[in-house]
């Protein structure tokens, strides 16, 4: 297997093996391989049209695969619902941003915490002792979120009243608040400005300290993904391009052609 | 800010004085037709009304957690009303000779009531809840009548050998004495009146800290997360079907409920009361008065129950000028010009005020 | 979203408020003496002299699905109201309430009659609703006697074992176990009519329903063969192809349908279409066919029916009412119009005998009217001899007509 | 040979439905919205017909002409005065005030044409054609034949005429449409009148083949209309005539074969089935949600 990086005395938190699916009978992303281990930042990038939020749906289990197979935490997905994948340890953000709109940004957080908190419907409607500690530990900690994606002035807002990047923040937040293992990032910074690029890339390493979690980040901002990633893997028509630290990938003959067109 | 850690202002200010609002305006308004029920002011017309109105606003309240606060269009309310009902008048008939006492009985009744509406809701909502938008309210509307077919045709008796249940007339006799409970189309007749007005009112209230301590919780916000966006309520890890079943089995035991208070209020009740009109008109009362909007529901049921009555004097053209009161209230409040107008008429006469 | 529907709530209720504004003052306008009576606003006969009238109330559904019958109610009983206070002497009020056919709506507009000060009632129109109201009527102690409410429920409390009457709500039509027994022993007695029965009836409607059952119950003693039972209901009130395809299969030479003129309107149509021609035995509801708009009678022609009332009979008294009627509101009155104008002359016989006044309470008009029907007996439309008994129960003997050439011919018992 | 006449009287009863479901379908198409108030459109072109045929004694072309025009103004009338205000309303109060509309469209020819039905008067030949043992009236046939026409005209409408491939680029996306300088407003003002005039077609063979006329009578088949229009997949055309024959044969099989009392519980029985095997109905467009 392809366990040839410097990493290899742990076991990857995330492994995907020969990943493949076909829509109808296009084959949208095929043969793909990639660990991403504990503690790690690891960019997927590559081209409109590569197939990098495909491979996040099929993370997530949006998507059946085809072939292949993706284990988490050493243990084979397969069968898993996205619910289930979540609750294992998976958390994403969007693309095109998916805030609950008609929920305050705190409430948004706090849904986060579903399963991480649970109390059943029957608490809530007699609001037994429990409710009420659970809520109190609930909000607390999703204060603490929104308070590292600097959110916190906004908690009492509409989510879908927020300015662009504070909703690309608040997603990465509600993502948190699931308690993952492994972060998704569906381009966090686009639509964002230098500046706010910038503060994000901070976040993002200050998370990842933080909670002692992993990031995978589909980017197309190549500052961003060269200044915070450790390992990128560049896919193209849905196939592995090129895997390796940026400095490998920003000299890989390969991707310059496959970025540049022929 | 500072004090957002404490527990209770976690629904901020604005949450709270919605919630405030609507049990302050359930009591006041109960205090106040209390006394003038005392006084004896008040009239036959309207104490008629009173135990309907809060059975409709039970309902209502219901139905608007299914459709304000869980997104999804319910156009068979009416059944499941339906199925309390005739579940409070058997029960309240089973118990008549052990309870005599009419307020534990009708208690007792309007909880079956809700169980029963409950489990009908859960076994419809299996099917139903997989299905999406205009779909989903197609098939509850479906359910809603077969629902009245079965009760159109169900025979329950009770006599001096027990119960009797049949869903074919001629297999049905009751030894001489019997009572029936539901003949079929005929549906129950001679039914003890045992519901009140303060029952009632205590069932409001009832229903709305039902709905709102489970909106202001963990599941809460997951029902109104899966209404907002579904696949990112999924990918928090919040199971879509369970919860929407939740909203659904909740609102169908309401309406059981508030069906047991209504077919307790009347001597009689035929299954055609609980058509697809009836589930059209509890739908009317829940987007009149805002969807998700629990004060809202409880004032326009009431507003849309007296509108007719005091139409009366207009006789034959009262349902009429009812359909155009309700396609005007439609227009105006969905117009942004008139809308924008009638708000800065309200905010220049507030600065004005103060 | 919030303030969206904040708005509009202010909205719907300031339209309300108008509307009940409105209300109020219409009321107050138009019977300036009645004192505010919370927006029910009398729908008053004119007359020139105000406060000697003995007031009557009644409900029926004057909008929606079932408003033909509780239209005709209220025409016909306006003619009547109108007739006896033109004789001068006792004078009546009459106010007719909607309820839509819909016990809810009955129940308010009992409150609203009530408010209104009613002394004697025509009760509701329908049975259903009637079931609702009648216990009321009998814990108030207001009189009402039901033109067309012809459910056993409507008079008995307890109405599967027919016990505990209510004892002052009468009833103007048969009740309907009365025309099922009679419509049996009339086809069991006449041979020539058929062997071979079969029914179609409306089961979610009362009256149907309750003629079907004792019409059974009744053929089982007398070895009436019924070889097909079909029924229908409000949402399946158009296509009839299937049960008379049944009923044909069957080899059914009696088709007895104890429904209303409407649906069997649409039975013969289709039974025509199909070529099927069996003997059609109609009971009081199918009065009022030969008065539809636009029927080929052609079709109805050799139709039998047991009723009280045919709108083409000769005496003085059908023909007045019916160009009256006609007059008036421009269609003939039907089998409903009939019962409720008998209803206020049998008011107006009884409160003339027992001498009852507009000052007197409704409880003591209740007794004496009760007193009064229960003893005397009555003629007018709808039969001759009527008597009532202590139930509130009719009883007057349905008469078998025949359709022939378009009019309603007696058959010879 | 019962089987065959209530295939056929099936087939009559289903043309019906789906000449009305027509009309839902595609006014759902494309103003997205349940216009509940169709099945008072039907009443009133079959009080129309009625009338004309009666009290102006027309002949039976130009009465069915004088329904299919009052009926095409009446749906034109009611959604620029009603619906279009509320474009961008949410659906749900578009619904409410299609059920007020229906609520004004019943009461208000209650009070002009007072609640007594009227018998429509049989103005297409009455008789009836025996195959086998089973006989089946010209009506029927002429029902189904009109529903068949009704359905190739449509089609061929919508595929292969200017307005109609604008019709299908409005209920694709209307935006889009806009932006292609498609006047939106129009295509839908034409899809409610095409929708109200197929609804004066189905209220005149409703009204030949039950010939009674009253305020309340558009209501039923409205509803039952609306369910075939699901049943085949709300929004599609072809998905409307084959709901609204199977509907038809069903409703009148369950009369026939099981039971008259439950038929109604049976038609939405089936319904839930297939919804729940095709979500969106037979011929209904799969919803894809791009994550």
């Amino acid at each position: 297997m392809a366990d040839n990086t410097d990493k290899n005395m742990k076991a990857p938190v995330l492994d995907v093996q020969d990943l493949g699916i076909d829509f109808g009978g296009l084959t949208a992303v095929n043969d793909l391989n990639m660990q991403v281990y504990d503690g790690e930042i690891v960019g997927l990038i590559g081209p409109n049209g590569a197939g990098k939020t495909t491979v996040f749906n099929l993370l997530t289990k949006v998507y059946k695969p085809t072939r292949g197979k993706i284990y988490f935490d050493g243990k084979d997905t397969a069968g898993k619902s996205v619910v289930d994948i979540n609750k294992a340890g998976i958390a994403r953000t969007f693309q095109n941003i998916r805030l609950f709109g008609n929920l305050t940004v705190l409430d948004n957080v706090k849904t986060g915490f579903h399963n991480v908190i649970p109390y059943s419907p029957i608490t809530a409607i007699l609001r037994l002792p429990k409710y009420f500690a659970s809520e109190k530990e609930i909000n607390e900690k999703a204060m603490d979120l929104l308070k590292i994606m600097e959110l916190d002035k906004y908690a009492d807002y509409k989510a879908s009243n927020l300015p662009y990047g504070a909703q690309r923040r608040l997603e990465i937040a509600r993502a948190l608040a699931t308690n993952p293992k492994l972060l998704l990032l569906d381009e966090p910074a686009a639509g964002m400005n230098p500046q706010e690029t910038a503060e994000l890339m901070d976040m993002i390493r200050f998370v990842r300290d933080h909670f002692k979690i992993a990031v995978l980040l589909i980017e197309h901002d190549m500052k961003l993904v060269m200044g915070i990633c450790e390992r990128i893997t560049v896919l193209n028509y849905g196939m592995m391009l090129a895997q390796g630290t940026p400095e490998e990938i920003q000299s890989n003959p390969e991707v310059i052609k496959a970025y540049l067109g022929d | 800010m500072k004090e957002k850690s404490s527990v209770f202002s976690r629904f901020g200010d604005k949450k709270n004085r919605g919630r405030l609002m609507s049990f302050a305006l359930v009591i006041i308004a109960y205090i106040a037709v209390e006394v003038l029920l005392k006084t004896g002011s008040l009239g036959s017309m309207f104490s008629s009304l009173l135990v309907p109105i809060t059975c409709y606003v039970v309902a209502a309240i219901g139905l608007n957690l299914n459709v304000g606060i869980s997104g999804e269009l319910n156009l068979g309310q009416a059944g499941f009303m339906s199925v309390g009902a005739f579940c409070g008048i058997c029960v309240s008939g089973i118990l008549a000779n052990s309870i005599s006492a009419g307020i534990p009985r009708l208690i007792i009744a309007i909880f079956c009531g809700a169980i029963l509406a409950a489990v009908f809701g859960f076994l419809i909502g299996i099917p139903v809840l997989k299905l999406q938008g205009d779909y989903l309210a197609i098939v509850t509307l479906a359910f809603g009548q077969i629902i009245k077919s079965i009760f159109m045709n169900a025979y329950i008796g009770i006599d001096t050998e027990g119960l009797h249940f049949s869903f074919v007339e001629s297999n049905f006799k009751l030894q001489p004495g019997g009572k029936m409970l539901l003949n079929g189309p005929m549906g129950a007749t001679g039914t003890q009146k045992i519901a009140n007005f303060t029952v009632g009112t205590v069932l409001v209230i009832v229903a709305l800290l039902v709905v709102y301590n489970l909106m202001f919780s963990r599941s809460g916000r997951a029902i109104m997360a899966a209404r907002d966006n579904r696949i990112a309520a999924e990918s928090v890890g919040i199971p879509i079907s369970r919860t929407k079943m939740l909203a659904f089995v909740t609102s169908a035991a309401l309406a059981g409920a508030a069906g047991a208070l209504y077919g307790l209020n009347y001597s009689t009740l035929v299954p055609n009361k609980f058509d697809f009109n009836t589930s059209i008109l509890i739908l009317v009362y829940v987007v009149l008065g805002g969807l998700g909007n629990m004060t809202g529901t409880i004032i326009s049921t009431v507003v849309l129950i007296l509108l007719p009555e005091l139409l009366r004097s207009l006789q034959d053209y009262r349902m009429l000028i009812y359909a155009v009161v309700l396609i005007l209230i439609m227009l105006v409040t969905n117009n942004e010009w008139l809308m924008t107008k009638w708000k800065s008429l309200f905010s220049g006469k507030a600065k004005g005020g103060a | 979203m919030k303030k969206m529907f904040k708005t509009s709530l202010a909205v719907a209720m300031s339209v309300c408020m108008a509307a009940a504004l409105t209300a109020c003052g219409g009321s107050g306008s138009a019977s300036s003496s009645a004192p505010a009576d919370s927006g029910a606003a009398a729908e008053t006969t004119e007359s020139a002299d105000t406060g000697a009238k003995i007031k009557i109330g009644g409900s029926g559904p004057l909008t929606g699905p079932a408003a033909v019958y509780g239209q005709a109610v209220k025409n016909a009983a306006e003619i009547a109201v109108e007739e006896v206070n033109a004789k001068g002497g006792l004078q009546f009020e009459l106010n007719m309430q909607d309820d839509a056919h819909d016990p809810e709506k009955a129940v308010t507009a009992y409150g609203v009659l009530k408010d209104w000060g009613m002394q004697a009632s025509l009760a509701t129109v329908t049975s259903a609703p009637g079931a609702a109201v009648s216990p009321s009527y009998a814990e108030d102690k207001i009189f009402a006697i039901t033109p067309s409410g012809s459910s056993t429920s409507v008079i008995f409390a307890d109405p599967d074992n027919l016990s505990g009457a209510f004892g002052n709500v009468f009833q103007m039509c048969f009740t309907d176990p009365n025309q099922g027994t009679a419509s049996a022993d009339y086809i069991s007695g006449h041979a020539d009519l058929g062997s071979k029965v079969a029914i179609i009836y409306k089961n979610d409607d009362n009256y149907s329903k309750g003629i079907h059952d004792t019409f059974v119950a009744e053929a089982g003693a007398k070895n009436l063969a019924i070889v097909y039972e079909g029924t229908f209901d409000d949402s399946n009130a158009q296509d009839f192809t299937v049960q008379l395809g049944k009923a044909q299969e069957a080899g059914a030479d009696i088709l007895f349908l104890p429904i209303y003129y409407d649906p069997a309107s649409l039975i013969l149509t289709q039974a025509n279409g199909m070529g099927y021609k069996p003997t059609f035995f109609g009971v009081d509801g199918m009065d009022g066919i030969l008065g539809l708009e636009g029927f080929d009678t052609s079709l109805a022609e050799g139709v039998y029916l047991l009723t009280p009332f045919s709108a083409d009979a000769t005496d003085e008294l059908t023909v007045n009412f019916v160009n009256k009627y006609k007059e008036k509101f421009g269609e003939v009155p039907n089998q409903f119009a009939a019962d409720a104008y008998d209803c206020i002359y049998a008011i107006a016989q009884a409160c003339e005998a027992a001498g009852v006044t507009a000052d007197m309470s409704s409880a003591d008009i209740c007794a004496k009217l009760v007193e009064q029907f229960t003893s005397m007996t009555f003629s007018g439309l709808t039969g001759s001899e009527m008597t009532w008994n202590a139930n509130g129960e009719v009883t007057k003997s349905p008469k078998a007509v025949v359709i022939q050439n378009g009019v309603y011919v007696g058959v010879e018992e | 040979m019962q089987f065959l006449s209530y295939l056929i009287n099936g087939l009559g009863l289903g043309s019906v439905y789906a000449i009305i479901a027509l009309g839902y379908t595609m006014v759902y198409g494309i103003a997205k919205m349940l216009n509940f108030a169709h099945g008072d459109i039907i009443m009133i072109g079959a009080y129309i017909a009625f009338f004309a045929l009666t009290k102006f004694a027309l002949p039976f072309p130009l009465a069915v002409l004088a329904a299919i025009a009052v009926c095409t103004m009446l749906g034109v009338l009611i959604e620029r005065l009603a619906y279009k205000p509320l474009r961008q309303a949410p659906s749900l109060a578009v619904l409410i005030t299609a059920i007020g509309v229906s609520y004004f469209l019943q009461n208000g020819a209650q009070i002009l044409w007072s609640s007594s039905s009227k018998v429509f008067p049989s103005a297409i030949s009455t008789g009836s054609i025996s195959l086998g043992s089973a006989s089946v009236s010209y009506l029927t046939l002429i029902t189904i034949a009109t529903c068949i026409v009704v359905m190739i005209c449509l089609t061929l409408f919508i595929n292969r005429t200017k307005t109609g491939s604008a019709m299908r680029a409005c209920s694709e996306d209307k935006g889009a449409s806009m932006l292609m300088g498609i006047n939106v407003n129009m295509i839908i003002s034409i899809t409610f009148a095409i929708g109200s005039g197929l609804a004066a077609i189905a209220s005149v063979l409703l009204a030949s083949t039950y010939p009674s006329v009253y305020p309340t009578m558009g209501s039923m088949p409205g509803i039952k209309a609306f369910t075939a229009a699901v049943f085949g997949g709300i929004g599609s055309i072809p998905g409307a005539f084959i709901g609204g024959l199977l509907l038809g044969i069903i409703e009148i099989f369950a009369k026939a074969y099981i039971s008259t009392q439950l038929s109604d519980a049976i038609v939405f029985g089936v319904l839930i089935v297939i919804l729940l095997i095709k979500p969106t109905g037979l011929l209904g467009k799969k919803i894809n949600v791009k994550v």
